[in-house]
Order: C-alpha cells, then structure tokens, then sequence
C-alpha cells in the first residue's frame, strides 16, 4: 500500500458551503417561501426573487455505486453538479435554472425514477440494516420497504393525497435504529422466544454484570456454577437486548421471530407535540419475499385514516381525537394483552375515566 | 471473474413493482463484485430461512480511531466467502447532505475499488454508509477517503456523527444555522467522535424550526431546535391571497391553533403572540402570510433515544432559548457541562436522557447552572414528595 | 364537673368569621365534658408549638371485632388527662348519609354518655365519627348503638365502609341504585368489614354517574359508576327553551363537548351518540333538555388511592359496563375474585392498584376471566416488549 | 355495665329508605330535573311532578352533639325530621312542603347559619384530622379549613360565583385522608427533616422488613448492629411514610413542616378526565393559628382562575388549556427544584416539546 496518499485525521466532514448550488449561497438563510409544484417538484423563492427548484426521487437507500454514478450524471447534466440527500433516504436534484426543471423530470421519468415525496402523502421509509446486515435482525428492512413503498407508490408520487403526511419507519430489532418509535406506521422487528444460552460462550466473550444490567426486565441473573448467567424465563420478554450486549445468549427463532406494527407517532411540534407510536398489531409473522400481512395490515390502518381523518390532521391526531378504542373498532384490528402496557410507565397508561366511546 | 451464480427466487420477487429495488442494487455491485456477489447469495438463504446469518461484530476500525468502521462477520463464511468481512465504513456526511457529483464520484471510485460498490446513502444517524469491506482494506479506505477530505463518522460509546436539516441552504423557516452549527460541532468535537470515551453513545441532531425535519426531538442525545421570540410577522395581502385561492383559513389554520391565540377578523388574522407556543403549525401552512418573530435562538432539549433499558425517551427542554451565533461557545460549553456530568455518573450503556430520569433533573440543572423553569416541564409534579436542602431550609 | 380552665388565645382567633367555628363547637362540648376540655386544652398547645401531641394509636377494639375503632393516645396525658385515650369509634353510616332527626338524636345521647360529645359527620371514608372516647368505654357504646341498629364501619387491613352519592334518593341522573348497592355490599362482606384480613384496606365507592359526586375515581380501590348505552334523549322543546332563557348554547356545550360529537342545526341539538364518551357535560348543564340513554349500568374501575408508596392512583377502567340489578351477585362475585387475587399476590401494606401496577394488568384480567379491550387503556403500550405464552405461539 | 342493652353483631348499619323523605322514597329514581333556586337552595323535580326542596348550610363537620340537636331540631320543625349530609360534609335540609322553605331559610339566617354550597362556587372543604386527633399530622386541619373559608365565604353563600366548581380538599399530612390529590386547591401538611430513629423503641414496636418496605424512595436500609434500622438521609425526601409503619421513628419538627399546596385536579368526568393535582407552592410555614401566607396563596390562585377560565371550566383545565409555564407567570408563583418531578413516573412530566409559551 506504498501507493496510498497521505492520510490525514480529524479533519472532519468537507465544508458544506462548497456543495451548495451558488444560488442556494448566494441566498443563503434568505429564502421568503416555497411552493411545491407536483407531487416531486417544488421551488423556494428567496427574498432577493431568486428561485431555487428542487426535484425529488426515490432510493431504495441501499444503493450501488452504479446508482449514485447514474444519479450524478444527471446532477451534471442539469443542476451544475447540485444534488442532495434528505432524512428520509431521497435524492434532491436541485435545479438553479427553470429550463433544466422539465427536461430533467422527463429524463427521470423515462429512466423509470420514482419522483415524489414532496407534500401531503407517504415519503420514503426511514429503515436499518436487516439481514443485510445486522446480527441482531430479527426481520428484513430492506424487503419491507421495498414492498410497503410498492404498495402505496400512488402516496408517494402525488397521484393520491393523504390529509397530511404519514412517515412509515422500519427498524430489524428493538434496537430501533430506523426511528421507529415517533413514526406515524411503523414495523418493528421482534421475537417470541428467550434467548438460549451458550455457557461455555459466555465465559469467553461477555461482561456478566452488563449482560445483567442489560436486561429491562431483570431476568438475567448470574450462574456462578457455570461462571455464566440464567434467566428466569417467565419474565424474558424477548427483547434481545442481552444478545446485542453478550454474543453468547442468540435469540433468533425463525418461527417466532417476525414484526410489530405500531403506529400513531409523531415528530413536529405542529399543532400537538410530538408523540410516541403505539402497539397496534403485536405479531405478524416474516412471510418472506412480501410480508404480505404487514401490507395489508398497513392499509388497514392507512385507509382508516384517509377516512375519518381531517385536512392537516396526522394519524396520530386523528386517533387521539377519535380515541383509541375508535380506532380498534374502525380498523377492526384485535385488541390483545400484548397492548396493555406492563412496562415502566404502564399506569400512566390505564384508563382512569369513565368516559370512553362504546 | 469466476463468480459463483446464486438463483435468488424470493429475492427476485422483490425486483418487480415501482419502487427501485435494493436487490437490483445488490445484483449491480455483485456483477462486479464478488462480496456483493455473496450478499446476495447470502441474503436470499436469509429470506429462505427467515433469519439473519450474521455475527456479533468484533472491533475492528483505523489506526488512531476508535469508531467508525462496523465490523461484521458472517456465520456462513465458508459458503460465502465473499462476505466473511463485511465491514461497513462510516463517512461523516456533509451538513444538510449536500453533495456535488465529483464529491460523490470520487467516494464511488475508491468503493469500487477497495469495498463491495453498495452503500447507504444515508445511515439513519446520518453518515455516508460504505456496506462491506475487509479488515485489510480499512486503512486503505481511510487514507483514500480523508486525503480527499473526508473523515469518518462516530460509532461506539463516542459522540456519534451529528446531523440536521436542510436549514437556511433552502428552507424559509430556519432560525438557526443548522448547516453550520453541525459543522462547527464536529469540528470542535473531532475527539469525542472519533476515540469513544463516554459511558453510551451521544446524538446531536439540529432541526432549524419545530417542525424538526431531521426528527432531533426523537433521536438525539442533543437536540437543538430553531425558534424565535416576538411576534408573527403577518402579511394580511397573502392572507387574503390564501382565501382567495380557495383555502379554509378559520378551519384549516384557526381551529387547528393549539392554544387558541389565533383569530379571523375581516379576512385579517390576528395573533396573541403571547399565547403562542410557536408550534408551527400556521406558519408551515401559509408559508407565504406568516413568518416566524424576528429574534431567532435555539431551544436545547436532551435524551431522546430508542426504547433500551427503561423505554423510548422524547429529548425534553433544558433551555427555552439560546441566541446561537458563531462560534457557539455557549452551546459548546453547555455541551461539555453535560458531558462533564454524565461521564462522572453514567453507568456503562446508560444514554444521557437515562441518566437523567435515573438521578433526576435537579442535579443535572444544578451541575449545569440552570435554573428550574416551568418550560423544562408538561406540568409539575403530583405526589408531594421532594427534596430540600440546608440552604433551602435556612432561608 | 370541675375542669380545669385553658386560656386559648390563639384558637380563639378561630371563633371568629363567618363560618361555623370547630372550636367553638369544642367549647360547646368541653362546657359538659372533661375530655373535650382537655382536647381544647392540648389544641392551644399544639397551635403554639405548631406541632401534633398524639401518639401512634395502639390496637383497641370491641369484642369480636377487629377494627372500628382507631385507637389514640396523648404524648402530653398527664396535662390533660381526659385525653389520655382518645379513641375514635367509626359508626358505618347511612348510604347516601341520609338520616331522620330520631336517629341522629339517638346517637347523641349515647355519645354524650359515653364520649367526648364531639363528633365528624362524616370522616373522609364516610363513617359517621364519634370522636373521643376510652378505651374502657368500647363495649358500652358498640352495645348502645347496635342495639339500635347501627354497625362499626371498618378500619385497618379490611373492607372500609363503603359509601356512595344520593343517587336515586335525589338526584336526576343517577343511573345504578347507589343507595341499595352500597347497602347491598355491606351487608354482603360484613365479615370482611369487620375483621381485616386483606393485604391492607380496600375502599369502595359508588357513584350514579360519571360526575362522581363521591370521588370514586380518586378515593376507592373499587369505584362503581353508573353510566348508559344508547342515545341521549333530547328535549328539544327544552333546549330551545334554554336559548331563549340565554343560555349560549353553541359556546357552552356544543364547544365543549370533548368529543366533538354535537352540533346545533337550527336551535336544535343533535348528537353523533357513536361518538359520544359520555362524559355528563352537556346533560349535566342542559338536565332538562338532556337526558342520559336508556340502558343502564356501572364502569367498574379499580385501584385509586393516594400517593404512598408508588404515589397517588386514580381508578382505571376494568369492566366498561355491567348492569347492576339486585342482589349484584355478579358483582359480588367479581368483587370477591378481586380480594382472591390480591390476597394471593398482595404484599403487607400493598393496595390492590399498586399490585396490578407491579404485576401488570395480564394476570389481573386472566384471573377475573376478562378479555383486554381497548376501553381498559388511554392508549396501547408504546415500547414493543411483551410477553407471549406458549399458546399463543402455537396457534 | 349489666344494664346494657344486648349487643348485636355484624348487623351493618340501618336500611337507607327509612331515612328518606315520603316524597323521596316515592319518586325515588324517578327524578326528572332540578333546579338552583339560591347559593343554598334547590328543588328536584319527579317525573310524577313531585318536587324535594333542598336546604344546604356549612358544617365545620368537628361538630357537638349540641350542633347536631340543633339540625335535627331545625329538621323536625321544617322537614318531617328529614336531612343529610353532603359528601362534603355540609348539612342537607330535605324540605317536602314548599311552604317550609322560607321559614327555615329565614331561621337559618336568623340563627347565623352559612347557607349556601351549591353551584358554582366554592363548597365546603373534604378535610381531616390534623392536630385534633393523628399523630401524623405535619398540619392542623380544622384551622385551615375556619381561615379558608371564612375567606372564600361569598363564594359559598353565592353572593359571589366562579367559572365553575372549585374545590378545595385539606390532608394533613401524605396519607392525604383528605382527597387532596384531585381537587382545586388542595393544602397538603409535609415535614422537611428525615426522621430520627429510636433505636431501642424501633427493636421494640417495629417490624423492620415493613418499615423498610414503607419507605418510597428506598433510603430505610437494615442497621444489624443496633437490631435497628438506618436512613440514607440524601435519600430521604421526608414522607413520613416509615413513621407510619414505626413509631419509633418520629419525624415532626414545627420549624421546618408546614405545608405544600396543590392545585388543578378534579374528579368528574365531565370534558376532561379525571386529573390528579399538581404542586404548586412547595412549602409555607404553619403560621397558626390563621395560615395567612396559605390564604393568600389560595387567593392568588382563585383570582388568576376567575380572571382567566371560561365559563364551565374547571381549575385544572383553565390551567391545560392556558399551559403550566402561563400559570406560573400568571399568578407570579416562584417555580423551583421542588415543582420538577423526580419521582416514579417523573419522565412522562419532562416538556418533551419545543412549543411552549415564554
Ligand atoms: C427535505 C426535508 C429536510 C431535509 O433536510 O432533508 C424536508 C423538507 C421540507 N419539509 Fe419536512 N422535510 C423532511 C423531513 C421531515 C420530517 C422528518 C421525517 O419525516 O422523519 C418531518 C417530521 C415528521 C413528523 O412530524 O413525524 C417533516 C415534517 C414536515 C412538516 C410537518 C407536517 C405536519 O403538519 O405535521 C412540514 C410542514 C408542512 O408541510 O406543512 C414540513 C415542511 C417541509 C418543507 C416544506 C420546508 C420548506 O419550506 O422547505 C420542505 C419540503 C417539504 C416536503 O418534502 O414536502 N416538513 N419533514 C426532509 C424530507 C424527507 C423526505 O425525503 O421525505
Ligand atoms: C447503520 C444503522 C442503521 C441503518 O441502517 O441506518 C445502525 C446500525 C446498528 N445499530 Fe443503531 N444504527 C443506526 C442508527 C440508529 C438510530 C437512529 C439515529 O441515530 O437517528 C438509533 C435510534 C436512536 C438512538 O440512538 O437511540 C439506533 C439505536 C441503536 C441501539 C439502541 C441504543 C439505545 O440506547 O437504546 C443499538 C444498540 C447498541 O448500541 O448496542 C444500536 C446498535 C446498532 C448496531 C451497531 C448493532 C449492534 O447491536 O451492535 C447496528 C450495526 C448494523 C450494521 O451491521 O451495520 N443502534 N441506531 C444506523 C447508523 C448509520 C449511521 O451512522 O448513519
Ligand atoms: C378519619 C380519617 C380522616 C378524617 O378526618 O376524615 C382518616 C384518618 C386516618 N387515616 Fe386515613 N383517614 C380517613 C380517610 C382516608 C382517605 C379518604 C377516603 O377514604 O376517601 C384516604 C385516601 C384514600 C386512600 O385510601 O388511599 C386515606 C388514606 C390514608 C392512608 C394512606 C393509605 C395508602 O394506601 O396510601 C393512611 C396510612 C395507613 O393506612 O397507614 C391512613 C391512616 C390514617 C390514620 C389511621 C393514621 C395512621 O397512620 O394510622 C388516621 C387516623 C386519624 C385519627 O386518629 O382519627 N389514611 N384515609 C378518614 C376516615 C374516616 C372514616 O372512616 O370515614
Ligand atoms: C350533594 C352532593 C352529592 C352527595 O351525595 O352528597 C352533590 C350533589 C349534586 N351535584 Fe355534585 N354533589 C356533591 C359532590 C360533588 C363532587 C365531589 C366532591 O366535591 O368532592 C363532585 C366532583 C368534583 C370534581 O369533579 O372535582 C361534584 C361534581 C358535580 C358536577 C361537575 C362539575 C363540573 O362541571 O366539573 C355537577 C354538574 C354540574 O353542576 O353541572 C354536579 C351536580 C350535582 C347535582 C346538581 C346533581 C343533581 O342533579 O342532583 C347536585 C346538586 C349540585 C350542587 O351541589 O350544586 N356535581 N359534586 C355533593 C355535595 C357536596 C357539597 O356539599 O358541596
Ligand atoms: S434495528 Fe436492530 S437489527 Fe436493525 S440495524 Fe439496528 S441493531 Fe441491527
Ligand atoms: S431477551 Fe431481553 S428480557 Fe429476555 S433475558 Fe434478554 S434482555 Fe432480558
Ligand atoms: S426543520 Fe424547519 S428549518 Fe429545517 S427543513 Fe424542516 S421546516 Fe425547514
Ligand atoms: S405557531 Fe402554532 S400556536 Fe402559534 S399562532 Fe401559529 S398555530 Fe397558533
Ligand atoms: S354522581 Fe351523578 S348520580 Fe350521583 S349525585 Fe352526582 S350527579 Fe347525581
Ligand atoms: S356526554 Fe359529553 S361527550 Fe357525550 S355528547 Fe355530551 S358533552 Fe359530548
Ligand atoms: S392526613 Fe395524615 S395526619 Fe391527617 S388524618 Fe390522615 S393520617 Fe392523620
Ligand atoms: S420519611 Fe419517607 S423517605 Fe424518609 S426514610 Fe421515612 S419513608 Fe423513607
């Protein structure tokens, strides 16, 4: 590797400005308003007049260099090399000059681009690694998303508008890397099983008391005989935390792993403050390649939402507005034991009125 | 290139239907590629199987660095030899996620060259995610990437990589720099990013306004959100604008204001700013007739995360206001404060928000020099059960 | 009777203003009894040094009977000897404290032989209170007063006595007989009430609507109450009759129904009852417009108390509705696989509420044979961690 | 004691129906509406036509048989010897002739009874022992409720009216026999000192496991030596609660208890849910016997109330709607380290939003 140029350290990221398109430096932080265009265009109009347009397209997130060369070209071709990424995994090609902004959203469209994700519909899914991968996977993200963006594809190139958006996060375990947990539907990988453990591993390879401490529900403890841990299985809720600390206790169990869908969250302070997302469905199992129960339980709940909900008004709203056990019987969705929250905040979450809908 | 030819059937599957397919990405890089080759191959026995066949990564990284690089091996190495490794490189990405295409490029021509051509463009936490390299090749990778002038992004018990949104690059609403803010906080903590030497990891996440399209609130040690103080600027011309093209005002805008402080008065609107909780909500919605006050700060939460060990936590108000102007030395002090407290108390694995409903919020005010104020709280306490000190008492 | 003179300048100053002053009704029985002097006596003294002169109660009782009486002695007895013992004797009141002059007068006489002449009508449980006796003179009174029909209410790890609002005896909107309920289950678990066996205490409160005019909600490890299926009945002859009379109809119901459920169409009001919750807003300000629907029933909730040791709980749903007919067996039953469970599982000192809130509500619901329905939560758990058994997984 | 009368066990106390007034047990459930005649009147009215006058007047519930003859004695001559006694320990005349109404009013006044309760206004306080007759008590009761009253009087009598109902609830001490967790305004009697152990009475009279399981915080650990128990003072937030359990652990010291008011609860499910009160002043001194600093808090909040609620809307939700930070500048109150939450669910408190008012 004598060939190799000189590394350097701590030198951080490259100076943002650099990569702005000169108008967006030119009017930096003096931008007056924005109007979106299409279901994958808009503009943001500055208070010197200036106009910057941005047109947005899907990634599936895991992309290949082949992709992002295919993407760049474009940037060249028609925004001075300008493009971004957003927080939700799309690409913004950001066009300075209005007679770029028709060719290439002809040039995206006949390359079979998805453009959208701009305003009141389904954005691209913020997701995780999966089985591409994590060990900790207790699902795909990746097919999920493929297959939830598939289905609601109209939601996201603006054939069809939702009251307002609706954010779908995927995360593979209870980890929760994709942000799962203010989401307005999400899925979250789980398992059903305690975890086995390998003692002769655990010796090797794990810290006993961060395996212990590990554990939110106090179920592990230590197995001195075996310079090792147990855990009191019947109060292992199978979060899989132990294993992410200690490689030695594997929890994966193809037939009881599979996903939860929760959903109700959000992140904005617009008009309610940000929210949690709730259990909805406590179990669906990984029928792979589609997850076709995962699907249908998503447009349940979207379609629900679409018809009870008001302009502006996030699912979350709604059902805080309709109240849940409204949302239980308008989606049809069992209600089980599982929902019952049993965790460290449970009683804040019984409820103490009685006034409630039939 | 002799690869071997993986039928991947299921995986097939998910190459049909409008949305661009990650498996057409893997096969891409895999013609290629031959990592790219077994992920693929690898990939579809997880399908079949419906698990994961991957292992506990062990640490692995760059010389001088603690982090960065997420070692990953395979529990099938033998069939897939091409995934044995299969390290992923965290770049620290640009502010806001602004690229050119020689930037990008150039990242693309070194992959190719020393990983498996796939990446993630963007890691949830936000850096520029290389998927799948060897041991032998990271510090190749790094001396590549950094003499071009990039670095790598956090992973471990460190700061991890911060990240924002848009901000003044293109969005009207920004009230803070958000571009520059991240920047100059990454700079400043090139340290504590790249040598892990916290109890947990720590998230910085800066949104411009409250809409917080970079999701801070939820999932960020740190989070810093734009605001303003004085009143909603209001061009009643664009408001009647709004009316005119159709647009519910009292239904859409009025009756959705949370705290009621809004009202229509002959087409007009008008705000008792004093009510206001400056939620957003009309502003996002008539862009063009309202705009935020005019004195711009910051408000500064803390401890949102995922839901390990005691349930998921929403990052809550430590300042309501914070003026954050260049070089932010008062932010970057509070920062250290925090983390000055949180390595003195914090258990290992204990996030900073955990710490601080473990403890509770006094102390970590007290260390920071914050006086309680009723915006750090939803409401106060219920059960009258509290401390006092001998000062306290005394006085 | 020659008593000793206690000069109380401080509570002196209570005799004054306009409502009726307790210490001039421990005048009024210190001018005929030694104990109630005393009791004025060591009141000065705690006024003046701001602090209690009572000691922990010891055990005293009445035959056969394992409270009822709360046992309290002076720190100070040789100062005031007639308060050197100075029990309480809870009398279980009428439900709905209902009570003829005779009765009332009956229970004076015997507490103006017997005890101090001072009483609370009622205690905060709802006992009638006899406040002040010795411990010598238990027997008499118990002997005095259930020979004329009364009972001891409960005190100690028992049922306490049960009480309820007037109900049907008075009021509009009372949709379970609260009256004969109450009666129902005191007569029901006498053996209970009078010989604590429990873990700790365990109230029950009845009330004949969700206006909750006992604070069941609040104060009743058991609270039942009355509630409907089926649309409100409207009047609207009467609603207009309100409007005329100027009442703003639209600002003060239709606004504030928390549903949303109502709206007014040409001065009359109709209800989307699918929505309603049912909370007695509008019929409570509109009751003769307004009227609850058909089919009556209770809420049955459990668990409120106050705040030691986990702090202060409300009660929270369990059963959404049951009809409540004589003789309540149903209830009954319920009630008692209640105290099974909590007899099992409850530790010393450890109310029914915070056992559920520590084992979870599963085994709660599993041992009563309910179903979890969404009307026993605000809202589903948030954080993806809960326990399947092995029959869930095999189905 | 031979002359006594034969006693009876286990008998439960009388049948409720004889109590009630001949018009009552006819219409009994059969009420069809009432009406608010005065501060201290109202009819019911059957749905046979029949109606039931109600009389109500304070009672300082520590009452002398004398105070009880002379409402029975005011019942016999107006109300065929029928009353009751409210939840809140007012007294109830049950007038069945309307004729009698006047008459006893005009004796009540006459007689300088408060007549009044009903409505929207301020109705008698749901109070407690104090120094009359606990040992727990860290405040007296009946003192409290005299002052508050006496200064919140025109709110009863309805010379003056309110939004709505206000209520008051007086505990004294965290036992809070004194429902004060959902009221209004609430006065709460604490102590700031951790008690001192007596360690030969706690080997005497106190079972150690229950004495250490009392303590809510967790600062009561066993103390071998002295077969006895300690305190980890810093943990000690001074409930009292081990005092309950253990007599040999006293914990009264008159300089530094007092009392910690609460406000913003209720307890109907009337537009909102149930809610539990929230502090609002930490600590003022027991200043006896009239508590002036306690009334003028009450003061101060009743007015901001009154200035700020609309009609129909109780404290507590004046209070969520206008928001905590907005109380605090409102009625000028100090907001301290005591007012943050740090107990079990003290997360679900923290403002985990940036949408608040300055
Ligand atoms: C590009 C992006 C920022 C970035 O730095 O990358 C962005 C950009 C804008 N957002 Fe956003 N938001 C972006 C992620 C978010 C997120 C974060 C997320 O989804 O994880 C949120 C929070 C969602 C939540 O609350 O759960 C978010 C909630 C909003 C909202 C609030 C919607 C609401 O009423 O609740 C607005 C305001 C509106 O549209 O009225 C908004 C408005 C906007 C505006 C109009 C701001 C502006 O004036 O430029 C931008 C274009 C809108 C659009 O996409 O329709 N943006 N926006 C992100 C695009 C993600 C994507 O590809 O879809
Ligand atoms: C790559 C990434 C997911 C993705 O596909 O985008 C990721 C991947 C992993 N995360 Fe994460 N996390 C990633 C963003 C997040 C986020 C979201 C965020 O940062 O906004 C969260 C939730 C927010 C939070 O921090 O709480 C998140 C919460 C976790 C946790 C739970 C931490 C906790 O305090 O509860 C773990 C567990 C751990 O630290 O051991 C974890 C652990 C992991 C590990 C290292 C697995 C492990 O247990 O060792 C994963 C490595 C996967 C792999 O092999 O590549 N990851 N992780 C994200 C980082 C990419 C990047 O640098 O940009
Ligand atoms: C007399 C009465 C207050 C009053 O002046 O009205 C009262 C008085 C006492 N209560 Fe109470 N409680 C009284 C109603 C309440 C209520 C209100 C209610 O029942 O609606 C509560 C709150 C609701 C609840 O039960 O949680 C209440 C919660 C307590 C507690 C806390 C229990 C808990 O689980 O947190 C204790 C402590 C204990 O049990 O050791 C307690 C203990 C006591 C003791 C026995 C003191 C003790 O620690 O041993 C007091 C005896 C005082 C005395 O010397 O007379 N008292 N107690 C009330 C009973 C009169 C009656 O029978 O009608
Ligand atoms: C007599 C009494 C029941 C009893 O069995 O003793 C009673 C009687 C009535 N209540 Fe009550 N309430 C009584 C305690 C309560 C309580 C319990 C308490 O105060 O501890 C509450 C719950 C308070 C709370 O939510 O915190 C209570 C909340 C109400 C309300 C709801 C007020 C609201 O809008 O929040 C109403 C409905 C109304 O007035 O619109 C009501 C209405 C009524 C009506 C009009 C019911 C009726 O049609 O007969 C009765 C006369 C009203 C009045 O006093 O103005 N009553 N009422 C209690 C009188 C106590 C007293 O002396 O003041
Ligand atoms: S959510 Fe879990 S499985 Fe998925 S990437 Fe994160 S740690 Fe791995
Ligand atoms: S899986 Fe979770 S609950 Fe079960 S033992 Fe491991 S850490 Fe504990
Ligand atoms: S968070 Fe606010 S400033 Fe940032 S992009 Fe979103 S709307 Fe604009
Ligand atoms: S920002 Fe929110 S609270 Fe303020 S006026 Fe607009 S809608 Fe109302
Ligand atoms: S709780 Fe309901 S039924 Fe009972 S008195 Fe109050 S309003 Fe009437
Ligand atoms: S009872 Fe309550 S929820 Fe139902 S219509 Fe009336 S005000 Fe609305
Ligand atoms: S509140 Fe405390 S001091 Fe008052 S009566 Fe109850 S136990 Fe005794
Ligand atoms: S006073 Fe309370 S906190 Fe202090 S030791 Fe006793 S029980 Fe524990």
């Amino acid at each position: 590797m004598a060939d190799l140029p000189q590394r350097q350290t701590d030198i951080g990221p490259p100076h943002y400005m650099q990569f702005l398109p000169p108008v967006a430096q030119k009017n930096y932080g003096q931008w007056k308003y924005h109007e979106q265009l299409s279901g994958g265009s808009m503009v943001h109009v500055a208070e010197s007049g200036d106009k910057l347009w941005t047109v947005r397209a899907a990634s599936p997130r895991l992309i290949s260099t082949d992709f992002i060369r295919g993407l760049t070209a474009l940037a060249d071709k028609y925004c001075g090399g300008h493009l971004r990424f957003t927080t939700r995994h799309n690409v913004e090609f950001l066009v300075s000059d209005e007679s770029n902004l028709k060719p290439l959203m002809d040039e995206l469209k006949q390359k079979n681009y998805m453009v959208g994700g701009i305003g009141d519909g389904i954005s691209n899914i913020v997701h995780t690694q999966g089985w591409v991968h994590c060990h900790s996977a207790a699902t795909d993200a990746s097919g999920l998303v493929k297959v939830l963006m598939d289905e609601f594809a109209d939601y996201f190139t603006g054939t069809k508008t939702l009251p307002a958006r609706v954010r779908f996060a995927v995360a593979c375990c209870t980890n929760m890397c994709g942000a799962v947990h203010c989401s307005d539907i999400a899925v979250v990988g789980i398992h059903r099983k305690p975890p086995t453990i390998v003692h002769e591993d655990v010796k090797r390879a794990c810290e006993v008391p961060s395996t212990i401490g590990s554990c939110p529900t106090g179920a592990i403890s230590p197995d001195p005989a075996n310079k090792s841990v147990k855990i009191k299985e019947e109060k292992c809720m199978y979060c899989g935390n132990c294993y992410s600390v200690c490689p030695a206790m594997p929890i994966s169990d193809p037939d009881n792993d599979g996903v939860a869908i929760v959903a109700g969250g959000k992140i904005g302070s617009l008009r309610s403050n940000p929210k949690f997302s709730k259990l909805v469905i406590p179990y669906l199992p990984n029928n792979t390649p589609k997850w076709p129960e995962v699907v249908a339980a998503f447009r349940t709940i979207l379609t629900a939402y679409e018809n009870g909900a008001r302009k502006h008004e996030r699912l979350g709203e709604w059902i805080d507005r309709v109240g849940w056990e409204k949302f239980f019987s308008l989606t049809g969705l069992p209600f089980t034991h599982q929902h019952i929250d049993d965790f460290t905040i449970a009683r804040e979450t019984y409820r103490t009125s009685a006034a409630f809908k039939w | 290139m002799s690869q071997k030819k993986y039928e991947t059937p299921l995986l097939d599957e998910l190459e049909k239907g409008p949305f661009p397919s990650f498996v057409t990405e893997i096969k891409t890089a895999a013609a290629k590629n031959d990592s790219a080759n077994d992920l693929l191959g690898v990939l579809e026995q997880c399908y079949r199987e419906r698990r994961t066949h991957w292992k506990h990564g062990g640490i692995v990284g760059v010389r001088g660095y603690g982090g960065g690089v997420i070692g990953r091996y395979s529990d099938v190495p033998n069939e897939y030899p091409g995934v044995a490794h299969f390290h992923t490189v965290r770049i620290n990405q640009t502010s806001g996620f602004f690229y050119t295409s020689k930037a990008l490029n150039d990242i693309c021509d070194i992959w190719d060259k020393y990983g498996s051509g796939l990446t993630n463009l963007h890691g949830s936490t936000g850096d520029l995610v290389l998927l799948g390299t060897k041991t032998d090749a990271l510090e190749a990778i790094f001396a590549e990437t950094s003499s071009r002038g990039w670095d790598l992004g956090g992973s471990g018990s460190a700061m991890r990589t911060p990240s924002c949104c848009v901000g003044p690059g293109r969005c009207e609403w920004s009230m803070i720099d958000t571009l520059d803010i991240t920047y100059a906080l990454t700079q400043e903590f090139q340290d504590e990013l790249h040598r892990p030497a916290f109890p947990y990891k720590f998230k910085i996440k800066t949104a411009g306004c409250g809409v917080d399209c970079i999701a801070s609130v939820a999932r960020a040690d740190l989070s810093l959100i734009g605001t303003w103080k004085g009143d909603i600027q209001i061009d009643q011309a664009e408001v009647k604008n709004y009316a005119a093209k159709g647009m519910n005002i009292q239904g859409e805008i009025i009756d959705m204001c949370p705290t009621g402080c809004m009202s229509l008065n002959g087409g007009e609107i008008a705000i008792d700013n004093s009510n206001c909780s400056r939620c957003m909500h009309c502003i996002a919605k008539m862009t063009k007739a309202l705009r935020p006050g005019k004195e711009h700060g910051a408000t500064i939460m803390v401890g949102s995360k995922a839901p390990f060990v005691i349930g998921a936590l929403l990052s809550h108000v430590i300042v309501p206001f914070m003026p954050l102007e260049p070089p932010y030395d008062n932010l970057k002090d509070l920062i250290r404060k925090m983390w000055e407290w949180w390595d003195e108390h914090g258990k290992n694995r204990e996030r900073i928000g955990e710490l601080i409903v473990r403890r509770g919020m006094r102390e970590f005010l007290e260390f920071l020099e914050l006086d309680p104020i009723p915006q750090m709280v939803f409401e106060p306490r219920r059960d009258p059960f509290y401390f006092w000190t001998e000062d306290e008492l005394n006085k």
